[in-house]
């Protein structure tokens, strides 16, 4: 029998190489995959193209693949957070593809899902249209996008089951769900790991069928960008 | 006497109506949630997954795991609900979100937006302005009439990247409430209180119409 | 402060009119909304385009609306199981599209979701892509589905709080949250209504904010249409 | 001599690979779930909604909540998972299903598959069928080798309405294995026990291709 429980951050990234695309969930530093970017930083593997929402901090999260010049190119919606990203960036040490937050989390359903492309109105008339099929749908102007795969998808969930089903917590779903299907081998790291038939079958957010590895991860630090607060009354 | 940003957002408070889902951008757009008028129900969506999003939690009670748009820890109320990001813009693109608040750089007479991207400067990226603004069919920008060289934000086009073409229906700035016309200006509807339509005239470098007496805002 | 709740099918099927097209959830009998389908019959309202992914059976399930004639059209992938349906529509008095289950599924949660169209592998070749535009991408062509919308989306779940939240069960889940997304206004009827906050928010299957009404449906039969056992060793 | 329907899907149980995801049509693909080989994993999946898919219930214990895409009572695997319709055709438009096997009433030389309508008679719809064939990277259909009148279903062009075009990769008969060649033709793989060449080819209105001994099927 197959089996997809893997030991450790180690074993799960085996076979990433020099160059390949990587897809990461996460949202900001919420629901990141934390075992396995430190993984990536220790294998040192470079000229990597990550998809991910965001590009992580200084010093944490894919910040941390930046600094060691891992990564040649990002595909992104929003990388504010990190000086060490603008630095690359306006040096040309880094390419960067910006997309409308939704055109991303889509075009990765839309690659694990099979659709290779479809039209939406996002970024028509921008300079993210420019070059792309316009078509007119209920008398607005669509452009056409395309789906987007990756070599490996590397997510991080609350629980997951050794069949690869896998659970969510809070806001740390985010672009996870969406990138295991995209992800030719999808790499889920979980902080709960438990038996099939553990898990409810009606409250599973990613089905195992998207899931090739998956591993207990340790240690998590689960940073927060931004606390705020209020006080008690 | 023009609005300062709580102004603003008490004012854009008042177009929201019971039941509606509403995404409030960064900045000002979040001020608007603390205007809520008494007895309404407004459920805010926030675009990394979460609908039904509370106040910020109280010290000690943060959850890395539950955060909004903008990365603030945030709480979550009774019915509230989470979902991925392809669901999230499944539900914006597919106009169930109700109204969209968001500030901006520059809003052109015919309802372009530029709000993501200066030329030369560091380019952080349009998170999910873009879809939110090609897809909502109620978008309410909230900003400064001026920007912070004078210049009027509200403008003939925009000179920078836009966001979002034809898209913006109302501005609210600390100076006016103006709606965005069919064939193109930017509408006088009301007035900030103490506020001369005059200064207004000189403050908006875009086709302002002034049609009949404009009122002052009831706040 | 607005009201989702309705008391029952009456009120959740008020406005429904001659001529609207309906979306219906369910796979076979499994998971359909058999209060509001009684409701509709009850109603007399005719000319209806059902949207569902089959027809019911002769007396159960959309077949009590084939009864009575009050489908003008059904868009479906599969409709075997009817006697009347296949008179009606040898007939000519029954107008059918029928639509793979996939690009079915595919094409409501499109209309859900602002795509108005999207490229697929499925019918390729085949009359359901006659004078559709095809495209190759990966050196396989596609055809382009358009999304497809209704006036109302009537669908059953097991679980719903008064916010519209919803939660299905086993496989009468199918057709249900794609629909929902796709109705201007969407239906629920539900085997248990509880207040919000009730339902954990990691575990809702269709967000309320894709549902205007919601009640509590009374007396389901839950018909099985192939009942399949084995016997205890 | 010939093979009877469980002999079919005994023979494409042969197929199957320990850890894969498979879809099984109705009819004869339903009887390979009975021959899986021992200390093999399969996962099967239904397009209903449901990966994992066990046996039928015990009498009594059905669950109309809890059926196939034959609408056949089931029951669940431990690590089951439900989901809805759209992402189970994502699971198989995207081709996480590594094999699915259908039923066909006929099959072209270039891989063509028809199985869902023959005019002039009533026509139930292609359910999922014409995703399936038009997204799996590995399809086997499972079929007789001749119809009820007598006549090859392995053809040259097929006659009836197309389910997909060029995506059947190998056929099972009651007579043989048939590999489907990138330039067209039936590559003869394995004989039925007991059947000889000539039976097939007299057989099969398609081409043929015959090369070197044909081995018998070891069942």
């Amino acid at each position: 029998m197959i089996n997809k429980v893997v030991s450790s951050a180690h074993h799960a990234c085996s076979g990433i190489e020099h160059g390949m695309t990587i897809m990461l969930g996460g949202f900001g530093l919420c629901g990141i995959p934390e075992n396995c970017i430190a993984e990536l930083v220790k294998m040192q593997v470079k000229e990597l193209t990550c998809i991910s929402n965001n590009a992580g901090v200084d010093d944490f999260g894919l910040g941390l693949l930046l600094q060691q010049r891992q990564i040649r190119k990002m595909i992104s919606s929003y990388v504010g957070e990190n000086d060490e990203f603008e630095r690359q960036m306006l040096s040309g040490e880094l390419e960067v593809d910006l997309i409308p937050q939704g055109s991303l989390a889509e075009r990765c359903r839309a690659g694990g899902a099979g659709i290779p492309a479809f039209f939406t109105p996002a970024g028509y008339g921008t300079e993210v249209g420019e070059g792309k099929e316009v078509r007119i749908f209920n008398d607005k102007p669509h452009i056409l996008e395309s789906a987007l795969t990756a070599d490996y998808a590397i997510v991080k969930a609350w629980k997951g089951d050794k069949t690869g089903n896998l659970i969510f917590k809070g806001t740390a779903r985010n672009f996870n769900p969406p990138m295991a299907m995209a992800g030719k081998i999808t790499i889920a790291e979980v902080e709960e790991l438990v038996e099939p038939g553990e898990l409810d079958p009606n409250q599973i957010h990613t089905p195992g069928i998207f899931v090739q590895r998956i591993f207990k991860g340790e240690g998590y630090q689960k940073r927060i960008e931004q606390r705020t607060t209020r006080k008690k009354a | 006497m023009a609005l300062d940003k709580n102004g603003i957002a008490k004012r854009i408070a008042q177009e929201l109506q019971d039941g509606w889902y509403v995404n409030l951008g960064i900045g000002i757009p979040t001020l608007v949630a603390n205007h809520i008028p008494e007895g309404m129900s407004v459920d805010f969506q926030s675009e990394n997954g979460i609908l039904g999003m509370g106040p910020f939690p109280y010290e000690g009670e943060e959850d890395a795991d539950l955060i909004n748009a903008g990365k603030q820890t945030i709480t979550a109320l009774d019915g509230a609900v989470y979902f991925d990001s392809s669901t999230s813009f499944a539900m914006i693109r597919g106009q169930h979100v109700q109204l969209t608040v968001l500030g901006a750089m520059e809003v052109s007479e015919n309802g372009d937006i530029a709000n993501w991207k200066i030329p030369g400067k560091m380019v952080k990226g349009m998170g999910g302005a873009m879809d939110l603004v090609a897809s909502a069919d109620n978008i309410i920008v909230a900003m400064m009439h001026a920007n912070k060289k004078g210049e009027s934000k509200l403008l003939n086009n925009c000179s920078l990247p836009l966001t979002g073409v034809g898209c913006v229906k109302k501005v609210v700035t600390n100076l006016a409430v103006l709606e965005i016309v069919k064939d193109g200006g930017f509408k006088l509807l009301e007035r900030a209180p103490g506020v001369s339509v005059q200064e207004i005239k000189s403050a908006t470098q875009g086709k302002l119409i002034i049609e009949g007496d404009i009122p002052e805002m009831s706040l």
